[in-house]
């Protein structure tokens, strides 16, 4: 199998005769998946991915995607018990942030979207700040810069421009570094996303547009953004398009580290399409029996992305079960960490929210603080001067 | 269905939806999720099921697209509702509202009607996360060409957005998504009342207290306390915020004397300033105090543990209320 | 040549050993363009586009070429005279749109920039709309309906959107017409036409997506947009695209039939990508002396789309010279009389204004204009209270 | 360069520029047509000459590409200077200025900051087609976390637009396109004031007129008139619109007791809505008349034979001090 045909999807090279446009264009049936690691957890090789990865590394590469979903795991259940607002799980994409994430080399910088909590984990954010921002105390409270991993964006695919202009900066400096893009499949449809694509593929930005193909956006099947696979996209812009299996982190890393390097060496911007599924609701606010039937979860169960490796590790014998129990104890422990510092996660003081409209003084700003905080205080001195029947 | 009925405000818009689909086939719904989930907030929940995929479309996800596509339906003749799913993700298809669906009418001498609604839950208290809880109504208020409307409650949500979808005007529809659940009686023959009027709905003496959408309940809660107090509040929802009920609101100011005018966006170019301003010129000998305005700070829309803080409520409009009477 | 190349463009199949992605995407060469009559005005013919025009036909696609272009010139002359206040020239483009414009059928519509006066002309909108238009007597006089035309809209890209809603509706109704989006090369990078071939494709709306890429963008050229021929932007959305010599009224006539017929036929949308040159001024306000060689429009001269029918009817003694004076003359007329009914056309009353804002009576419109008409009597009454410089 | 040469406004800004980019490597431009052509108004004229295409960078023909890319820029440590080719066509990156540009720094808890400049023509009365003319500055001015400036002659075009640039903060930049060949002096080296402060461009006693942009020089005329007719008008040249310059708005009207605020919006919501509105409950005492405001009517901008009827003139200006007079 020639990379070309991955790139550039399988469409019939010849049309039927009276057609001059070709046959209608449709789904491409199954399209070529790059895949190093089968779901029975087998190590295949690929002839344009080879990887080299030890046993080290491979442990490494489990425990980061046990340890994310069990933060992803502690973090639901605190949203149930009414500690968060809400929260977007990465069940089932934790192979496509690991991989991708591990892929990133500490000067390449990322843009995630709401749900990249593997991706914040590779990039050394602490997971209480993703807590946090669920929780209510903040929009996003690291320094984008400490990590080189900016912060949450919700608007659909607004980062993806952001990522471009990053990467257009890192090539007038001649920066060797890349960038990452992340968004969803439902994301692609954004115009900001394409023009994206246009911008990164004019200025020969160094940018790996990652998407996630979880199948959904939020109730909508993939059919609602496109009739044809995802990764095809990026041929209409003149920059190559890949499937990797999004549920197999080793193909993940490789094929993100083959992108990641292809930018770095001026070659420009590459789209690459994990294949994977939401195994979870949209969000904790979310019902998915109103669209989507059981059977499918219980197909890509099959493919789930923590279970092959394991499988590998112990079959191969570059894990032993002393070592799975390790791991098992980290989560755990971790997550009863988590949960016990979200609880105690302070709310912000009132005032603190006009610390940061602008950075420079601004009037308005200071005379609403100012007007507030005597307001506040007014309460604070005579509590029965509230006459509010919602306690403050 | 039995009138009267006790109803929440997402249900009353589902059966004014439903009733103005039954009434015009050329009325579609469009937008993100309103197929078979029925919308975030279930304000959709069966339509699609009843009237099909060709009449409830659930869109790619690109707002411009859907009012883009919206409008050139509507010049085929549809009358598009499209939703947006929450306040802060209607700004990629700010263009097309402000360009395209707002000015058509007038570019074409006439020819062309948009008859286009675009719904949009709007406002915070409900604990979400970022560009979930905006208040953007003052940037199409300021727009010509549209209408600009907001719902306080079920009767209303029923009935407004039937009279919404019957405009030949595009109409910019907003529900108070953090009442969405309150439930009031809903009758559905009442003859409602004109879209753009706005409504007294508690009277009084001393002061006017002008709201809409989820802060007409919070003005109405501050007036009960003030009663006690021996103030005597008069609350106006106003319902029409493009365009103003002066008639009715310049009546009651010139009664009171005062005027207090409360929204969640923030002040600064919010649409109390324009009803500061136009009701000062027109009532301008009656007033005693200056309208005094409560609303959001002028900052971004401030993390959810913050929200209470930040919104106003029955305390800071009691509290404009002393301000307005002092002077 | 099959069309498949044409639609999918020649990229390579295979790529270099080593580079996992192939080789960096760049300019694909000459792509192939449909063309069945060459600029020596020679007629070739196409596999795929076969096409039979009578000598009448012919005849009358010369006529429309020398009439829109004469139109133009006297536009632009009207301009310079200081009756419009900008003119956008047609000028090198005239048979991208007449060759479209006569592909519609009456109940097709199409959707215009602000360029495409020779469209207009087709759907049997009176040029006079367009000077009135560019006068500023109003934003566009005509009923869309009554031509299934719609507006010029100028905010770039808007319209493919409209095009795209309006093909939508079609297919709900399940008429049997198509719509055509034009648009230009600059165009092809706004969020709007590339979220309107998303709908398109995946509602399957029967839509010509119809791009004059003339070559500039006001001062950019192509490579700004694009670093690979436009008309394969389709196949990252799904669709067919194909380019045209957009210079060759038959060539653009025939290619936008069959995509009008496979739109009518419930087969989608399709790209077309009519490659033509913008010869004069991106508008009368502009000075391409500032940007572009003046050897690049000597180049596009050699490929006029008028001298090549007029070559074609003269030599294959479709037409003699009394039809050439015929046209000629009828251009003259019809110029002289556009002139003499620009310079007739009354400046709009003061109120007008007031008009159409909105369908429904609105109350601050109504007051406004009460309050202005108030406001012009006092002067009319008293010309000596206006204090203005400025005569009124 | 000598200093207190005669210079249009448009050249000014061009040496504002160059300036800027001269004293900061970091300072880009971006925008349609921005490079050789030297944008449509020519404002960039012979930048990317000078400083080459990686700091003059003619990008895609897409505004919100432009606006997201140039953010990205900002996170890199870049100082973008972005052009909007006309007013009309800054809709499409509205997503971008509102949710992000605005939002990011407080989102960060003032991690990030991005100071990008949004350069915006705006404005009518150059006789243009549609979105030629349109003036959009309350949506800006309405939205927390941007900064709103416009200038209204040379000198000041000079050195706001450097101070705008230097800003940390995001400016969204008016010029005003009708004004862009008037000249004025203009001296280099004078000591500017800061950016967010008014100015009284003509002292006066009888009534307050406040405006900004290109309505400036308007106002300034019919206070030339008026004192032909022994009314003295102050003009006060606002010249930043978010923040406003309160003091000394307030200053003035406690001295003339009249105000009239003048601007090409539209009224309804413009930005005189908020100066009303603010400076009344500040200076109520004061008022002897309602702040009235002269702008556009509540229509999409007409067509321009229209447009000297739609404008604001002299004659209006003058119209509105006869009826703050009367009161
Ligand atoms: C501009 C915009 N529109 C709508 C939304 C609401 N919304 C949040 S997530 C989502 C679906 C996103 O789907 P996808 O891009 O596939 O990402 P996923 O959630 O599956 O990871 C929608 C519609 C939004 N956040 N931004
Ligand atoms: C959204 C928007 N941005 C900018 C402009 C200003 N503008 C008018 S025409 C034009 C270039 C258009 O180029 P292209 O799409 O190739 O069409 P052409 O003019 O060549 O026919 C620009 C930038 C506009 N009209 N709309
Ligand atoms: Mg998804
Ligand atoms: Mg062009």
């Amino acid at each position: 199998m020639t990379m070309a045909s991955e790139i550039e999807g399988s469409q019939p090279a010849h049309h039927a005769a009276g057609h001059p446009f070709g046959p209608p264009a449709g789904p491409a049936g199954d399209p070529p998946l790059v895949q190093l690691l089968t779901p029975e957890g087998e190590r295949v090789e690929h002839p344009d991915f080879p990887l080299e990865v030890t046993a080290e590394e491979l442990r490494g590469l489990y425990r980061d995607l046990v340890l994310v979903r069990r933060v992803d795991t502690e973090a639901t259940a605190l949203q149930r018990q009414g500690e968060l607002g809400i929260w977007a799980s990465l069940l089932g994409q934790e192979a496509a942030q690991i991989g991708s994430g591990r892929a990133l080399a500490p000067d390449d910088y990322a843009f995630p979207t709401y749900r990249e909590h593997g991706v914040a984990w590779c990039r050394g954010v602490d997971p209480l700040n993703l807590l946090a921002l669920f929780r209510g105390v903040h929009h996003g409270g690291w320094d984008p810069d400490e990590h080189n991993f900016h912060l949450y964006t919700i608007v659909i695919g607004d980062q993806a421009l952001h990522a471009t202009g990053y990467g257009m900066g890192l090539t007038m400096e001649g920066a060797e570094s890349a960038v990452i893009a992340y968004f969803g499949d439902g994301a692609t449809s954004q115009g900001d996303v394409n023009e994206a694509f246009i911008f990164a593929s004019v200025f020969n930005a160094p940018v790996v547009f990652f998407c996630q193909n979880n199948q959904w956006a939020i109730s909508e099947p993939l059919e609602r953004q496109s009739k044809i696979p995802l990764y095809q996209r990026a041929r209409g812009f003149g920059f190559p398009g890949i499937r990797v299996d999004g549920n197999d982190v080793l193909a993940v890393l490789a094929v993100t580290r083959a992108a990641l390097e292809r930018a770095r060496a001026g070659e420009g911007p590459t789209f690459v399409e994990a294949f994977t599924y939401r195994m979870g609701a949209h969000t904790t606010s979310d019902d998915p029996t109103r669209y989507r039937l059981a059977s499918e979860l219980e197909t890509w169960k099959l493919k789930d992305p923590i279970e092959r490796v394991k499988a590998h590790l112990a079959r191969t014998g570059q894990a032993d079960t002393a070592f799975f129990a390790a791991v098992e104890a980290e989560a755990d422990e971790l997550a009863a960490r988590l949960r016990h510092d979200c609880l105690a996660l302070p709310d912000p003081a009132p005032l603190s929210m006009f610390d940061h409209p602008y950075v420079e003084p601004h009037p308005l700003v200071a005379e609403e603080r100012e007007q507030f905080g005597a307001y506040l205080s007014r309460f604070a001195e005579d509590p029965a001067s509230s006459s509010s029947t919602e306690g403050r | 269905m039995s009138a009267r009925a006790t109803t929440t405000l997402a249900k009353a818009l589902n059966m004014g939806l439903r009733s103005a689909m039954e009434r015009d086939p050329k009325v579609l719904i469009m937008g993100e999720d309103v197929g078979k989930l029925g919308g975030v907030f279930r304000v959709t929940d069966g339509l699609q099921k009843d009237f099909g995929e060709q009449r409830v479309i659930d869109t790619p996800l690109a707002e411009s697209g859907i009012v883009g596509t919206a409008i050139g339906l509507a010049l085929r003749g549809f009358r598009p509702v499209v939703e947006i799913q929450f306040d802060g993700f209607v700004y990629p298809a700010f263009d097309q509202i402000v360009s395209q669906l707002a000015k058509m009418h007038a570019r074409s001498l006439g020819h062309v009607r948009l008859p286009v609604v675009v719904r949009i839950p709007v406002g915070g208290g409900i604990g979400a996360v970022e560009h979930h809880s905006e208040s953007n109504e003052a940037y199409f208020a300021h727009t010509a060409g549209l209408r600009v409307v907001a719902c306080s409650n079920p009767a209303d949500a029923y009935f407004m957005i039937q009279q919404a979808i019957a405009s030949e005007d595009p109409v910019v529809f907003y529900e108070p998504k953090r009442r969405y659940w309150e439930k009031a009686e809903l009758d559905p023959e009442a003859t409602p009342m004109p879209l753009h009027e706005a409504r007294v709905v508690r009277p009084g003496e001393h002061v006017t207290v002008a709201a809409y959408g989820p802060m007409v309940r919070t003005c109405l809660e501050a007036a009960t306390v003030a009663e006690q107090e021996g103030r005597s509040l008069e609350v106006i929802d106003l319902r029409s915020l493009s365009p103003l009920d002066l008639p009715l609101l310049c009546a009651s100011v010139e009664r009171t004397g005062r005027l207090v005018v409360v929204h969640e966006a923030p002040v600064f170019l919010g649409l109390g300033a324009e009803v500061a301003a136009r009701v000062t010129e027109r009532c301008f000998y009656s007033l005693q105090a200056p309208v005094l305005r409560v609303g959001g700070f002028h900052l971004p829309y401030p993390p959810a543990r913050l929200e209470e803080e930040y919104l106003p409520d029955l305390d800071r409009v009691l509290d404009a209320v002393d301000r307005s009477m002092a002077f």
